[in-house]
C-alpha cells in the first residue's frame, strides 16, 4: 500500500486521526498564506480555512475507489483525501515533487490512486464529469460513487442545472456537495442567489436533499453516509448543502473587507477545529495536552514539508511538452 | 479483407459504431435523440436494439452537461461518443471539450486518458440558415490536447470513426451534414489513422488540399480543369499531416486551399502560412485559400448555393492562377461585392 | 399606422378577431405542411398546429413596445404578433418579401416595430436576451416588458436556469413562458425531466410561477395579464407554464410515430380553435354560418399569400453581404 | 487636447469607462464582482461611486446568463459592457456572442444593431495555470459580425475601450492580464479607431505584426537585435487592417508575426496567409511566425517564462531570418524537444 493510501486509510479509521488532518490543513493553510503574502510563491490560491470539517469528513466515509471533483479551492481535499503534503505544497510552487510535477499548480490537484480527479478551475467544470465518473460506475455495475463538491456561488452555473437534471433522470450514483462558505468571491450569496437554503433547488429534479452543519464532522460523516448509501444501493444521487465559512479572503490578494462586522467572529465561535476538539475531550480520546502536542508537532511537519518543497527541483523544460496527448497506439 | 461494401455516408457511422460496440463493452453513446428515435440523422440506427438502454441513450437538451459526462465517463475507462446535433451547439457546451476535455491528461501529470469522441453535424448546403449550417473548425482547432477529423466520404467516416474511436485521446469528428445521404464503398478493414491526409489524385502541377464537403467540389473542379493536379483530402485538421502535404508541394510547387469556413481565421490559414515558411523557395506561384465569404450562411437556397466554392469557381481560379502565378480574385471580387 | 400595427390592434381589441387569427395560424401552419410535402420548399420548419391560443393570447395581452423572444417554432408567435402572412411565408421560402429579405429562414422570424427579436435556433439563446431587454426597460424606467418564449425542452438548458436566477436577483420586468407541448424533438419530456410541473421550477429563484391552460385563449390572456401587470409594475419577474400540446411532428421530417396511441385524439378534443369556437358561439358573437365563412376566407386569403410569396423574387447576390456590421460611423 | 496622463493599463481601462459612461447615459457595465468589489483585476475603480448601482451592477456567476442579457440590452438602445474576468470562462457563453450578438443584425435584415461590448482578460505570465492563461483568439476570430480588438499599452486601452463602447456592432476585447499593471502615458483625445494597426516603429528591414503583450517583447527583441524593423501593433484582429500591414510588407519584402497563441491555428496564420497570397512575388524572404508552442500553458514559473517568446528570442529569429532568408528554428526545435 503506498504512504498515501495508508494516509487515506488512517482518517477512514480513527476519529483522532481525523482531527490530525483537520489540524494538518489548518497549519497547510495557515503555512501557504504567510509564504504568499511573503510573495516567495506566485500565482493565486484559495485557501480553505474554516472548511476543513467537511474535507475531512468527506474523506473519511468515501472509499479510494470513489470519485471526488473539486474545484481550485481544493487544498484541503487533497489533504484529506490522503494527498501528502509535499504533493499539494510542491503543486503550488510549481517543482517537480508536486502531485502534477509543477505544471498544473494550486487549482489542479490530482490522484487517481485516491480518487480524486484533477480539480478545475472553471465554475461547473467539475460537476457534469463527477456525473460521467458515476455513469461509467452505472454501466459497468459497480457500486463505487462519485462526489462533485462545489462552492454556493457555483451553484449559478448552467453546468449545475443540467448535471443535477441529469443525474436525476439517469439515476447516477453521484452526490453533489455544495460547500456554501457563504460568499462567492468578493460576494455574498445573498447578493447574488435569492435563496437561503441552496439544496432546495434540488426538487427541480426530484433529486433528495438536505443541509448539514458543516463545521461539524460528525453532522458531515452523517449526512454523506446517507447520501452514499442511497447511491450504493442504486437509489440515485442528493444534493447536499455543507453550510460552512470561509475564514479567509477569496484568494490570495483579498482581505476580505466585504464582510459585515461580527459575521466572522460569528463563525469562528465554531471553529470545525474547536468543533470537533470539545467533542474529541468529552469522549476521553484527547485532552488538552494531547492537543497541544498535535500541533505543535504539525507545525513541525509542515515546516519540514515547506523546505521539502523548496529544494524540490523546477520542472524541466521538457516537461511542458509531455502529456498532451497519448504516446501513440495503433488499433486496440 | 478488402471487400467493400456500397453503403450510404450515415450507414458508415453506423457501422462504425456497431462495429467497435462490439468489439469493446466499453464503448457507448449518447446524445439527443440517439437512442429511440435513432439519432436525427438516423446514425445510429439500431444501436438501441442491439446494444441496449445503458449503453445507449437519450439525453435531454443538456450538451454542457452530457459533454461533460463523457469526460468523466472516459476517464474511468469508458469509451464515450457523444452527438452534438448541430456544430453549433457546442456554443453552449465548449468548456467541457477544450477547456476540461483536452487539458486532462496534462492536469494529470499524465496518469488520465479521456478516451471520448464528440461528434457534430456541419456545414452548409441544406437550408438551415446561419445558426445550423456552419463548420467552426475555429473553435477547436487551436486546441493542445484535442484532436479533429473531418470525413469526406462514407469510407472515411467509418475508417475515422473507428480510429476516433480507438484513440485514447479526445476527438472531435466533423461530419458533413450535406454527405450524410450519399453513397460510397466502404472497405471495413481499412484503417485510416487519425493525421493522417488522403492522397485522393496523384498530379504535378498544383497541390489541392480540400476538407469535408469541399473534396468532391474539389474534385469536379479538378475534372473540369484538365489539369494535373494532386487532391489531398486533409482529413485530419488536428494534427494536419505536415508531411504529406508538404511533400507534395515540394513537388509541386504550388498550394490551393479548399475550404467552407469564412475567408478570414479557417483552418486553410493554417496550412497556407506553414508551407510557406518552410517551402518558400521552393513555391513556384503564390499560395492561396479558395473560401467562403466572410458572411454568415445566408438561408435561401439561390444564395447558398453561390455561397460554398463551386466547382466552376475552383477550376477557374486553378487555371488563372497556374497561368498568372498570382491569387485569383474571389467570385465575390469579381463580381464587385466585398 | 403601418399595416402589420394594425393587424396587432385587432387582435388587442376583438375576441372575433383573435378567433380569425388563431384560424389564419393554422391554415398557415397546414398549407406550409403541405408545400414542404410536395417539397416546394427546401430547409426544416417546426409548426405549431394546436399551439395558436398561446400565440394568439400573448400577443392580444402585449403592447406593441413590450418584446418577445421566441424560438424556431415561431410561425404563430410571429403571426399573432401581427407580421403580415407574407412576411413569415416569405421567410420561409427564402424571398425577398420575407420580414429577413429570405437570409434568414424559418427559424429566424423578425419585426421589432412588433416586438418581435429575431426567433433563436439555439435551444435557451433567447432568454437571456429577453432578460437583457427587461433590464434596459428597468435601467430607462419605461414600464414595457420582456417575454420569453421557450419550450418544455428547453428547461433543461443552462440558460434557462442562469437566465432566470438573473431576472430574479435583478428583479427584471420579464415574463418566462414555458410552452409545454409535451415533446422536445422526440423525445417525451417525462423521458429527459424528472418533474411533471416544469413551473415548479422557478422556486430555485424565489419567483412567481403556474401553470395555465395552454388551450384556451382565455386561461392564456387571464395569467399573462396576471404576470404583466406584476412585471410593469415593478414586482419582477414571473415563470408561466402552458399545458399545450404539438398537433404535428417536431420538423418537417416527422411524423411523430413515438406518441402513445390516444395521446393526440385526447388533446385533439381540447383543439384550441374548437374551445375558442365554442365560447364565441355561446357568448353570441359566432355562429356555425360564420365559422365557415372566416374559415373559407381565410384558405382563399392564405392560397393568395402562397401565390404572392412565390412572385417574390430570389434575393439578389449583394444581400448576402450587407448586414452584417453596421455602415461605420465615426464618434458618437 | 494633445496632453498626455500617466496612468497604468488598468486605469486607462476605468477611465475610458467613466468617460464613456459620463457622455452616454446608456452605457452600463456588468460582471463578476465589478460594482462592490470594483473588479476582480480593479478596472471598475469608482464606477458604482459614481454612476450608481443600476448602470453599474454584479452578476451571479452566469456568463451565458449575463452576456445574453447584455446582446438584449444592447438591441434595445443601451451600450452594455459585460467583464468576463478570465477568457476562459467564455467556454460557458460562447453561444451568446458568437451565435446571438454577431448574427442579430443579419437575422433582422439591418434593423438591430447590438453595440454591445466583451471585455476578457487573457494571456500567460502570471501563474494562473492552463485554465486561466491563454489568449483563445480563435474562438471568436472567425465570426463575421464580430469585432475583436486587443491593446498592448495604456494608450491602446483607453482608446480601444472608448472606439468599442462606441460601435455599433458587438466587441470583444482581449485584455493582456499581465499589462494591467504597466504604466504608461494616454492622451485622451487620441482615437484609435477599431480596424486600424498602429505603426509604432518604421523600418525597411522587416515588418513585425504583434498583439498584446507581444508588442513590449518585439520591441525589445527590435532593440536587441539592431535592425532595422517597422513594427506593428495590429490592435484589431477582426476585421485586421490590410493595408498598413501589406503596405509594410510590400516595403520591407519580410514580415514575422509574433504572437502568443500555440503555433497551430493562431490568427498569426491569417496574416502570414493572407500576405503571402496577395504579395507572394515581392517577399524577399520565407514570412512566417514566431509563436508560443502547442502545449498547455504550464504553470511552473520556469516553464512559463519560456513559453511565451522571449525578446532574445524573437531577436534571434529576426537576425537568422534576414540572413537566410528562409524560417528560422523554433526555440523547442533547436532543443530538441518536440
Ligand atoms: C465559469 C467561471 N466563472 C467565473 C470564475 C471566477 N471565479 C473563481 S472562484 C469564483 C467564486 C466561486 O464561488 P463559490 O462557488 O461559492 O466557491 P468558493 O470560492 O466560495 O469555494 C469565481 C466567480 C470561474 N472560475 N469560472
Ligand atoms: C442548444 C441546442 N441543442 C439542441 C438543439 C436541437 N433542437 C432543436 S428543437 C429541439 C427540441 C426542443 O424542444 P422544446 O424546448 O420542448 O421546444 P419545442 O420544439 O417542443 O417547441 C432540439 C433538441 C438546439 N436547437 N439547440
Ligand atoms: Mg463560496
Ligand atoms: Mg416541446
Amino acid at each position: 500500500m503506498s504512504a498515501e493510501l495508508k494516509r487515506r486509510k488512517a482518517v477512514q479509521e480513527d476519529a483522532v486521526a481525523q482531527y490530525e488532518r483537520m489540524i494538518e490543513i489548518r497549519e497547510f493553510e495557515e503555512q501557504i498564506n504567510g509564504l504568499f503574502a511573503a510573495g516567495s510563491i506566485r500565482g493565486t490560491t484559495h485557501l480553505c480555512l474554516g472548511q476543513e470539517a467537511l474535507a475531512v469528513g468527506l474523506a473519511s466515509v468515501l472509499r479510494p475507489t470513489d470519485i471526488v471533483s473539486a474545484t481550485y479551492r481544493g487544498h484541503g481535499i487533497a489533504l484529506a483525501l490522503g494527498l501528502s503534503p509535499e504533493a499539494v505544497l510542491g503543486e503550488i510552487m510549481g517543482k517537480t515533487i508536486g502531485c502534477c510535477g509543477g505544471v498544473g499548480g494550486s487549482m489542479h490537484l490530482s490522484n487517481m490512486e485516491l480518487g480524486l480527479l484533477p480539480t478545475s478551475a472553471i465554475i461547473g467544470g467539475g460537476m457534469p464529469v463527477a456525473a460521467g465518473a458515476a455513469l461509467s460506475f452505472q454501466v459497468r455495475k459497480t457500486d463505487d460513487v462519485a462526489v462533485a463538491v462545489f462552492g454556493d456561488g457555483a451553484t449559478n452555473i448552467g453546468a449545475f442545472h443540467e448535471t443535477l437534471n441529469l443525474a436525476a433522470i439517469w439515476n447516477l450514483p453521484v452526490i453533489f456537495i455544495c460547500d456554501n462558505n457563504v460568499y462567492g468571491e468578493y460576494s455574498r450569496i445573498n447578493l447574488t442567489t435569492p435563496l437561503e437554503d441552496l439544496h432546495m433547488r434540488a426538487d427541480s429534479y426530484k433529486m433528495p436533499h438536505f443541509s448539514l452543519d458543516g463545521m461539524d464532522i460528525g453532522a458531515v460523516q452523517k449526512g454523506v453516509t446517507e447520501a452514499v448509501n442511497r447511491a450504493r444501493s442504486g437509489g440515485g444521487p442528493t444534493l447536499i448543502e455543507a453550510k460552512t465559512y470561509r475564514f479567509a479572503g477569496h484568494s490570495r490578494a483579498d482581505q476580505a473587507l466585504y464582510r459585515p462586522e461580527g459575521e466572522l467572529e460569528k463563525w469562528q465561535k465554531r471553529d470545525p477545529i474547536k468543533v470537533t476538539e470539545e467533542s474529541l475531550v468529552a469522549s476521553g480520546a484527547l485532552n488538552a495536552d494531547k492537543i497541544a502536542k498535535i500541533k505543535s508537532d504539525m507545525k513541525t511537519t509542515i515546516e519540514k514539508v515547506v523546505a521539502t518543497c523548496q529544494a524540490s527541483p523546477e520542472p524541466s523544460l521538457a516537461s511542458m511538452f509531455q502529456n498532451i496527448f497519448t504516446p501513440a497506439k495503433v488499433g486496440r | 479483407m478488402g471487400t467493400t461494401t456500397p453503403m450510404r455516408f450515415r450507414q458508415a457511422i453506423v457501422s462504425a459504431l456497431a462495429d467497435e460496440m462490439r468489439a469493446d463493452s466499453t464503448v457507448m453513446l449518447f446524445g439527443e435523440d440517439v437512442a429511440e428515435a435513432e439519432g436525427p440523422f438516423k446514425t445510429s440506427e439500431g444501436l438501441l436494439t442491439e446494444f441496449g438502454p445503458l449503453r445507449i441513450r437519450d439525453t435531454p437538451i443538456s450538451e454542457m452537461g452530457f459533454t461533460g459526462a463523457a469526460v468523466g465517463a472516459a476517464i474511468m475507462g469508458m469509451k464515450p461518443v457523444v452527438e452534438i446535433m448541430f456544430m453549433e451547439f457546442l456554443g453552449v457546451a465548449l468548456d467541457q471539450l477544450v477547456t476540461e476535455a483536452a487539458k486532462m491528461r496534462y492536469l494529470s501529470n499524465g496518469k488520465l486518458s479521456v478516451p471520448m469522441v464528440v461528434r457534430a453535424s456541419v456545414g452548409s448546403g441544406l437550408g438551415f440558415g446561419c445558426q445550423h449550417s456552419q463548420t467552426l473548425e475555429n473553435w477547436v482547432a487551436a486546441t493542445p490536447g484535442l484532436k479533429v477529423v473531418c470525413p469526406s466520404d462514407a469510407q472515411a467516416a467509418y475508417s475515422l470513426m473507428r480510429a476516433s474511436i480507438q484513440d485514447p485521446d479526445p476527438v472531435m469528428i466533423l461530419e458533413p451534414r450535406i454527405l450524410y445521404a450519399e453513397r460510397g464503398d466502404v472497405d471495413t478493414s481499412l484503417v485510416l489513422p487519425i493525421g493522417k491526409a488522403r492522397v485522393l489524385r496523384k498530379g504535378s502541377d498544383i497541390t489541392v488540399v480540400a476538407l469535408g464537403q469541399m473534396v468532391n467540389v474539389s474534385r469536379s473542379a479538378i475534372e473540369k480543369s484538365g489539369l494535373d493536379v494532386e487532391l489531398i483530402d486533409l482529413a485530419t485538421v488536428v494534427p494536419w499531416d505536415r508531411e504529406t502535404v508538404l511533400t507534395s508541394v515540394k513537388k509541386t510547387g504550388r498550394l490551393v486551399v479548399v475550404e467552407e469556413a469564412p475567408k478570414s481565421g479557417g483552418w486553410g490559414s493554417e496550412i497556407v502560412a506553414a508551407a510557406t515558411s518552410e517551402l518558400f523557395s521552393q513555391l513556384k506561384g503564390a499560395p492561396f485559400r479558395i473560401t467562403t465569404p466572410d458572411v454568415p450562411v445566408p438561408y435561401s437556397g439561390v444564395l447558398e448555393a453561390r455561397f460554398v466554392p463551386t466547382a466552376d469557381d475552383v477550376a477557374r481560379q486553378l487555371t488563372e492562377s497556374l497561368k498568372s502565378g498570382t491569387t485569383p480574385k474571389s467570385w465575390w471580387e469579381l463580381e464587385g461585392l466585398k
